[in-house]
């Protein structure tokens, strides 16, 4: 499953609820729109985005993390960043599911 | 309103840019007020924050970069006070070198009690 | 008391406009003046004249028109009801479209200024 | 203050919050809509809002809990339940905040 | 569709009701779909479960009482299976007995697992 | 690849639409082929064809219209539609307006369904 995030984990439990159902290991993660925030080092959620890729990849969209003023190197280590294609690729890829 | 007291208004922001409107909407608000010689005062507060950040580039997002606005809300605009919240920031891995205007950077138990001089306080 | 409100959510997928309404109610009930009801952000859609909800659901453009018959200020921001597509005449019911000084003249006009 | 709290306390920041911004001991808290799952005793947040209650009183909306099935004796003590003639005088009697 | 497997779809519901309308058009979703056969499932995660509140009374509120629906989905609207997370309902200090319908408390495994059969989710 | 996409939210508002549109032009120009929008919940707000939106701001209306041109399906629902006033003819710009079982069609035709 293609786990799409895209309210803020900060404000929202929709990343809280998300993780819990990342079982499997071809499981991943795609955080878009205001759900990048979780990508932040230094921030609240740096740990547990480390403890899921162990196992899972994470995906961040960069239209939004340009937008919110994320630089590449702000961003926790092993986070990937797609555009638009790669979205699309990964919804391929997997059977998507939004948290909102 | 001459010989009359000004009234303190607060526009509370507490959303993130860009993924939804309220921000973009707040700032509309800012602006205007600035017009009627108020005492109008903007606080950012938990995910609001994040509306200060540096370096926003919305080119890929193909919508406004709004943030341009608020170095200028003080000076242009005729906003009297900006504040953020400090434990906020914080939370957020983020400190005053990462935002995009001069702004008052203050705790919690502060912000309180400016809210607390308001006449009304408006939240985004 | 006087009493100026603002609604910042659209009908139905919010409660917000619905705890307004009922909100206000009480209010007029207890003899406090309602000094304007203002619109902004999704807010703008309460005022959607074409609305036909189903029978057993309340008409909330329909609630909202009756609280102006008692007197009570409708005001629809122009922004965002421009952007929205709220403010054209024959879509929408809109007795008052203003700006948003009206909204600081509704905080200053008022003793409290509630938000829904 | 009157902190007027409407998201539920499970899925939204706006509870969390808010409390942090209840510093007076005239400040009082008002739950409404989705903002009155906070009450459920034996839930999540029953040793906040006791907690709470030490120094500032706490309000819920009649029509609120009534409609999402909540009944009297599952709420946790010392919360009152007022109906919207009691939102107004608490509006009357206190600078309202709303926490969306 | 004869002769064709039945497509599987779960709508997945995590909002509570009456503060935002989701459930509400959520439940005209489950009624729709029931007439297509297909193999529908509806599973309650998060605040979700507070839609199967018993004793919900909108009377004060002025709106529909939408839960009555949920007991007759199964045999009246023809949907396969109803599945309530059990750690949701433990964390809002819920149990079955609280519950309106009677419905499926599965573990989070086991509906990440129901997950992964659908051909499509929807959330809500 | 056949998607399917279900837009739940509204314009300006949130982010989805936007998302949305970003994502079914990338998903275009790889050879994917696009099923249906199908516009539910505040979603239906999104085909109202009076939206002015400020110049520097893009017409979501206008942008959904482009891709009807290029062959996409726009379905909005019924009932979310008549709820909130936007299926009038004289007020929206709706080229189907149809029952949620047209939803689950798309679930049914779609090797994926992404919702925004």
């Amino acid at each position: 499953m293609l786990h799409i995030i895209k309210k803020s984990p900060y404000e929202s439990s929709a990343f809280s609820d998300a993780i819990k159902y990342i079982g499997q290991n071809d499981d991943v993660v795609l955080l878009t729109e205001d759900g990048v925030y979780a990508v932040k080092k230094g921030g609240k959620f740096e740990d547990i985005l480390k403890n899921l890729m162990q196992k899972n990849a994470v995906y961040c969209l960069l239209a939004d993390i340009k937008a919110r003023g994320i630089q590449e190197d702000e961003i926790v280590e092993n986070v990937k960043i797609i555009d638009y294609q790669g979205f699309v690729e990964k919804v391929v890829e997997h059977n998507p599911m939004t948290w909102a | 309103m001459s010989g009359q007291e000004k009234t303190k208004v607060m526009l509370v922001c507490r959303t993130a840019p860009y993924g939804t409107i309220y921000e973009q909407e707040a700032i509309e608000a800012m602006i205007m007020f600035g017009a009627y010689e108020q005492d109008i005062s903007v606080s950012f507060i938990g995910d609001g924050v994040f509306s200060l950040k540096k370096g926003q580039d919305t080119a890929f997002l193909g919508k406004k970069n709004f943030s341009m606005t608020y170095p200028v809300l003080i000076d242009d605009f005729e906003i009297s006070h900006i504040y953020v919240e400090k434990e906020s920031l914080e939370e957020r891995g983020l400190s005053g070198d990462d935002l995009i205007a001069e702004v008052e950077i203050v705790g919690r138990n502060v912000l309180k009690q400016k809210m607390n001089e308001m006449k009304a306080m408006l939240p985004f | 008391m006087k009493l100026g409100v603002l609604v910042k959510e659209g009908p139905y997928m919010h409660q917000a406009i619905e705890t307004a309404y009922n909100f206000i109610v009480a209010a007029m009930e207890a003899g406090h003046e309602i000094t304007g009801i203002f619109f902004y952000n999704d807010g703008v859609y309460n005022r959607c004249s074409t609305m036909e909800p189903p029978r057993d659901e309340r008409n909330i453009m329909k609630l909202l028109s009756e609280l102006e018959l008692k007197g009570v200020r409708l005001i629809v921001c122009v922004a965002a009801g421009k952007r929205r597509g709220i403010i054209n005449q024959t879509v929408c019911k809109v007795e008052e479209i203003s700006g948003l000084g009206q909204l600081l003249e509704l905080c200053i006009a008022s003793d409290r200024m509630i938000t829904f």
